[in-house]
């Protein structure tokens, strides 16, 4: 039994197919990525894994529970986490207050405590704060902490909400394109980023059209088209596979930054 | 750094209560402060609801209605001492806010606002229409709440105005006390965060839909609170306090003064409540320079007063 | 029979009133998102308008035309000079700044006008037409047929004619709309002066039977921006439906429950509609991206 | 309207500065609805009192002293009521309060003056404001339970036993709903439909319908103010319900009659004041001066036609104005003591005569029975 596994996923919009019977899976510390065209359907694959969409056919099975279109925070208890394609960050907050949000399931408590700022209260707040404070030491965000969010630069924010997605210690993590727009030094970062966290055990599943970032670290490589997988593998293995092949140049051409 | 900020404001807050009614030429003036404390008191809960979870209600008056009705019906009906009816109201209020807004807070935007305008426009119409309770649209006679006279058995002599502005003016400093807590406690953080974006929230383990609930449970119990204040206070009350036009009343002084944050919102409520009484001179215009007022500070102040003033200080030290 | 007949013509007839108003709101909401809380105070300014001219001297239809072309000059106005330095402000600021302009206009029309409660005669007089025992006025008629003749021109606008297709399309993406070469200032334009020329028509039509004073628009509003909802804001369809939906639900519960909490029970079933169909009746679905 | 705004300005402050500056030595304070939902009440009752001081003040004032007016504008808000009360007692220390438009805000102004002990002479109509009598309230207005007392006597004369009841419920529909209700028993009458409306409805066709088909109904009465009983009037007329209809005093003006339409509101009944029917008035009545002067003045002065309303606030302040002077002092308690002596005090709305049991001191004979006939009022005798 692997940790999460995509059994016959499929979603339509307007009688559309978005996506139509995917099926895979991911095994603990395993860096998974999903590559295809613009609009084969990776992004909506994503959505109905984390309970955004509700998928019309097929199930989402994560550690042997049934888990298909739970909501997002039922799947954050079970230890699910994600970023977004456009950046999801509380614009109204600090930097800090957004990498402590991420803790939340083990900051919250009571709320009589939280509105007469009982001690238990405080002490919960303390801790969550201590642990966003290593966590955006650890993505390099350390001095901008009591900055607004909306203040940073587009690539600091990518950081800061794989910040917040780690700090819930996840054992899914889903990472929709965290290196887009990014400059060379920090996609390199975060590439490095990606891999320690893989390396301590949790599961990656990555949306990236960085194909040089997608080949260096990931283990298994899924292959989307018109929402369809139409391969799998190794690294090695896709790259060589016509089928693959074909449905990128046939993009290419029409959109030269796939 | 949000700690010492926070003691900073209710310092500040304490300090212009006990200190401006050195400077009051007569009793009115207590009035008119009680007053301001009192609304204050409302729209800091506005700023739980709509300034931390970003969530929009045009039916606050209705809890209001329900905490003021309380203190007239309860002493009367059931023998309830009119300070506990305080309680017995937002008690009400907040299990009538959990019922509505499970179905209510599902809305977005707009919708939530007509549904919450709905339920408004509901009390208002229960406390109009049941005559043998309400004595309805002509209003009914509160009791007096009786803590003067136990204070003057321990020797201390306050006029009416002087004990209704201590009074009101405690019960704002508790209010705003509760609102700062939550603002940087784990739930505030939730609900300011589902403010930002709802699916984030939610993917980072944060049941949107109760914390929605929680903001509007508290929020009804601000404005419950509030409204029977301001019954005991007059020691009367009408269907109109729960009306559309209180509603718009709370959020507008709300949204003037800086929805976000409770300094804000109580400098909005302070300004709405003085605006009346200095434009009696221009009782004709009143109306006129209101929707001036209103239009001019959402246009050229979008964040409200507070903010807005706060930015521009920022902006010239840099 | 005839006693459900005439509470239809009396639901019909207030429900038509309703849908002029929310009829109103749909082309500014949809060109820009925002709900008008002024539209009540176009439906008074048309009223009040045409009483004053008519009183004046001026013929009746005269009176009228000066009205709605006054009052959309006010919805320009409004536009100009409060919403559009507005643009990007939070639902909530907009909200203020539209009750704000309410207040305003209220307090300058009984500045302008007075406080007196006004009308002006029926345009085909006010003998009744009886229907198989039950009786509706002409006056009632013309009402239904300027809602039904605002929904066709608006669907028509909406559906047929490039400009309405630019405002849509304003409504959905406004940058996208510019950089396909909409004037997006003009759109703005031109929806706050045909919301406020709609709402003093109705304005016009509906003062013989409503009568009308500076303060007027609010319930209006009210009742017009519930219809609204209940059909589903921005889809002129959903305006005429539910203003009508409104007006014979009120008009039946008075008739056979109570006309004490006839308010209640349309808001009551406003309540309900909305729970299971959060959009109302025909809103479109919106669905987060993320 | 700018330019009013810019010139209004100055000049208002400039008043301010000079009525403070002249030696006023009486104050009196008044709180009306002069916008909101009341102000079709309220606006005539500000205009009133204005034109009634400046009068007062052209003649001289109160045996050569001035008189201030200090005049608020409420909104019908009970709660603006009650601030403005204690601005008035507190801030602008004024010797008595004229006001208090609606129910609502009179009570809420009642207890600021009960409280500071100053005689509050209110504008409106429920029973509950004079009985049981608080030591500093009065009232002009006949009471509710008054004008369904006359209305009913009527109907009694005509041989109806069961009415229909139409009532807004805005507070002085609901208000005199309840009182007919109350004493409609003792004049051998049944109430045997009860609707109401809401005072912006468009139509009340459906209300009238259910009262139209009920059966035995003999006569339909309509408490209410404001554009609703004009809309009755007219739904009435359109279903061609031909039962008898009264309405109330709260639309007692010659504006009904525009509103509803001549041919619809012809034959409607309601209880009026004198000052409705002025020059009806045979030569010997002791109100026809009093009546007829306020009319022209008022008329002659804001181009617009007196309402019952407006008559209540000029016997407000004309009954303060006489107990001052009578009492030769202008302290509060003083002018209480004087009110309350008041004896055949001609009024616009009748003959006022107050006892420490009776502070309101009109009976129903001030009352007139009034039927529109032709587009105009007449006397019924």
């Amino acid at each position: 039994m692997s940790l999460l596994e995509i059994q016959a996923l499929g979603i339509s919009f307007g009688g559309v197919r978005a996506v139509h019977d995917v099926n895979f899976s991911v095994e603990p510390g395993e860096i998974v990525s999903i590559i295809g065209p613009n609009g084969a359907g990776k992004t909506t694959l994503f959505n109905m894994i984390s309970g955004v969409y509700r998928p019309e056919t097929g199930r989402v099975v994560l550690s042997g529970e049934t888990v298909t279109g739970m909501e997002p925070f039922r799947l954050a208890k079970r230890g699910m986490s994600r970023t977004f394609q456009n950046l999801q960050i509380f614009q109204n907050m600090t930097v800090l207050e957004n990498a402590i949000t991420g803790f939340h399931l083990q900051e919250r408590g009571p709320v009589l405590a939280d509105l007469f700022n009982l001690p238990g209260s405080r002490r919960r707040a303390r801790l969550a704060e201590a642990g966003a404070r290593a966590l955006l030491a650890r993505v390099g965000l350390e001095r901008a902490a009591d900055r607004d969010a909306g203040s940073l630069s587009y690539g600091s924010l990518k950081r800061l909400e794989i910040a917040r997605a780690l700090a819930m210690q996840p054992k899914v993590l889903l990472l929709d394109e965290p290196a887009a727009g990014c400059n060379a030094v920090e996609t390199d970062e975060i590439d490095h980023l990606i891999a320690e966290v893989a390396a301590s055990g949790v599961a990656i599943l990555l949306v990236e059209h960085d194909m040089k970032m997608v080949m260096r670290i990931s283990n298994h490589i899924v292959v989307l088209d018109h929402g369809e997988k139409i391969a799998e593998g190794a690294p090695a293995e896709v790259s060589r596979n016509p089928e693959v092949i074909a449905a990128y140049l046939g993009t290419e051409a029409e959109n030269a930054d796939g | 750094m949000r700690i010492s900020g926070k003691y900073w404001t209710l310092i500040f807050l304490a300090a212009l209560i006990a200190v401006t009614p050195l400077f009051f030429p007569s009793g009115y003036y207590f009035r008119v402060g009680s007053l301001l404390f009192v609304n204050g008191l409302a729209v800091t809960g506005i700023v739980v609801l709509t300034g931390y979870a970003g969530q929009i209600s045009l039916g606050q008056a209705g809890f209001a209605g329900i905490g003021g009705y309380a203190c007239a019906l309860a002493p009367v009906h059931w023998g309830v001492p009119p300070a506990l009816a305080v309680v017995l109201g937002a008690a009400v209020s907040g299990v009538l806010a959990y019922l509505v807004g499970r179905p209510i807070l599902r809305l977005k935007g707009y919708y939530l606002s007509v549904a919450s305008l709905g339920f408004g426009i509901l009390v208002a119409m229960v406390l109009n229409n049941e005559r043998e309770l309400t004595k309805g649209p002509d209003g009914i006679n509160v009791p007096d709440i009786g803590l003067r006279g136990l204070l003057s058995d321990w020797g201390l002599n306050l006029t009416n105005g002087e004990f209704w502005y201590a009074l009101t003016g405690i019960c704002l400093l508790i209010g705003a006390w509760i609102a700062l807590n939550l603002q940087s406690s784990p739930t505030g953080r939730a609900l300011r965060a589902l403010h930002g974006s709802e699916v984030a929230a939610s993917t980072v383990g944060i049941d949107v839909a109760r914390v929605k609930i929680q903001a509007f449970v508290i929020s009804a119990i601000y404005a419950s609170v509030a409204g029977s204040l301001m019954a005991l206070q007059n020691k009367f009350v009408t269907p109109d306090i729960a009306g559309f036009l209180h509603s718009v009343e709370m959020v507008t002084m709300a949204v003037l003064g800086g929805v976000a944050s409770v300094p804000g919102a109580i400098l909005g409520a302070g300004v709405l409540t003085l605006l009346p009484q200095v434009l009696t001179v221009l009782a004709e215009y009143e109306q006129l320079i209101l929707g001036l007022v209103m239009m001019g500070v959402m246009i050229f102040l979008q964040e409200g007063l507070v903010p807005s003033i706060l930015r521009w200080f920022r902006g010239r030290d840099e | 029979m005839s006693e459900l007949l005439q509470f239809v013509f009396s639901g019909i007839t207030v429900g038509a009133v309703y849908a002029l108003v929310a009829l109103g709101f749909t082309i500014i909401f949809n060109a820009s998102g925002v709900v008008n809380f002024a539209q009540g105070e176009f439906v008074m300014l048309g009223g009040m308008i045409t009483v004053f001219a008519h009183a004046a001297g001026l013929p009746l239809p005269l009176a009228a035309l000066i009205a709605i072309v006054v009052t959309a000059a006010v919805g320009v106005a409004l536009n100009r000079l409060a919403i559009e330095p507005a643009r990007g402000a939070p639902v909530v600021s907009l909200i203020i700044i539209t009750i704000g302009a309410s207040i305003f206009i209220r307090g300058a029309s009984q500045l302008i006008f007075d406080k007196q409660i006004h009308s002006f005669p029926a345009f085909s007089g006010d003998d009744p037409i009886h229907v198989l025992g039950a009786t509706i006025l002409m006056q009632s008629l013309w009402v239904i047929g300027g809602a039904l003749a605002v929904f066709a021109g608006l669907w028509l606008f909406f559906t047929k004619t490039l400009l309405g297709r630019a405002v849509l399309a304003t409504s959905n993406n406004r940058m996208a709309a510019q950089l396909v070469g909409i004037n997006t200032k003009f759109v703005m334009t031109l929806s706050f002066a045909l919301s406020a020329a709609i709402g003093a028509f109705g304005g016009v039509l509906v003062t013989p039977i409503t009568l009308t004073a500076y303060d007027v628009g609010l319930a209006l509003a009210l009742k017009g921006f519930a219809a609204a909802m209940l059909g589903g804001m921005g889809n002129p369809k959903g305006a005429l439906v539910g203003g009508l939906l409104l007006g014979l639900l009120e008009a039946l519960t008075a008739g056979y429950l109570s006309s004490q909490y006839k308010d209640a029970a349309a808001f009551v079933i406003i309540l309900a509609v909305l729970f299971f169909m959060p959009q109302g009746l025909f809103g479109r679905k919106s669905t987060d991206r993320v | 309207m700018r330019k009013t705004l810019i010139t209004t300005v100055p000049a208002a402050l400039i008043a301010l500065g000079l009525a403070t500056a002249a030696q006023a030595v009486i104050k009196i304070g008044a709180s009306v609805s002069a916008t909101g939902p009341a102000a079709f009440l309220g606006d005539p009752e500000a205009k009133t009192l204005q034109m009634m001081v400046d009068d007062l003040n052209a003649k001289g004032g109160i045996k050569g002293e001035k008189v201030d007016l200090v005049l608020y504008d409420d909104g019908g808000d009970a709660n603006k009521a009650r601030t403005f009360a204690t601005r008035l007692i507190e801030d602008d220390g004024v010797q008595a309060i004229v006001g208090g438009t609606t129910t609502g805000t009179t009570m809420a102004i009642l207890s600021a003056a009960e409280d500071a002990k100053v005689p509050f002479v209110s504008l409106a109509g429920a029973i509950d404001i004079v009985q049981p009598v608080k030591p500093y309230t009065f009232k002009t207005p006949h009471t509710d339970r008054m004008a369904c007392q006359k209305i009913f006597a009527d109907m009694q004369k005509r041989g109806f036993t069961k009415v229909g009841l139409i009532s807004g419920t805005d507070g002085f529909g609901a208000s005199m709903q309840a009182q007919c209700k109350d004493v409609a028993g003792d004049y051998g009458i049944g109430i045997v439909a009860d609707e109401t409306y809401d005072p912006k409805d468009a139509d009340m066709t459906a209300q009238l319908t259910k009262i139209k088909n009920t059966a035995g109904v003999q006569a339909v009465l309509n408490p209410g103010f404001g554009q609703g009983p004009a809309i009755v009037t007219r739904n009435y007329h359109q279903l061609g319900i031909e039962l008898p209809l009264y309405q109330s005093h709260g639309v007692a003006s010659d504006g009904f009659i525009k509103l509803a339409g001549a041919e619809a509101a012809e034959g409607v009944r309601l209880p009026g004041t004198a000052l409705l029917v002025a020059d009806q008035l045979p030569e010997g009545d002791a109100q026809k001066p009093v009546v007829t002067a306020y009319k022209s003045a008022y008329e002659a002065k804001y181009n617009q036609p007196v309402s019952t309303f407006g008559g209540y606030a000029h016997d407000g302040f004309a009954l303060i104005v006489d107990a001052i002077s009578r009492a030769g002092s202008s302290k509060p308690a003083a002018i209480r003591d004087a009110l309350e002596q008041t004896k055949g005090f001609v009024g616009t709305t009748g003959i006022y005569t107050m006892s420490p049991e009776d502070h309101l001191g009109l009976d129903l004979s001030a009352f007139r029975m009034l039927e529109v006939k032709g587009g105009g009022w007449t006397i019924v005798n």
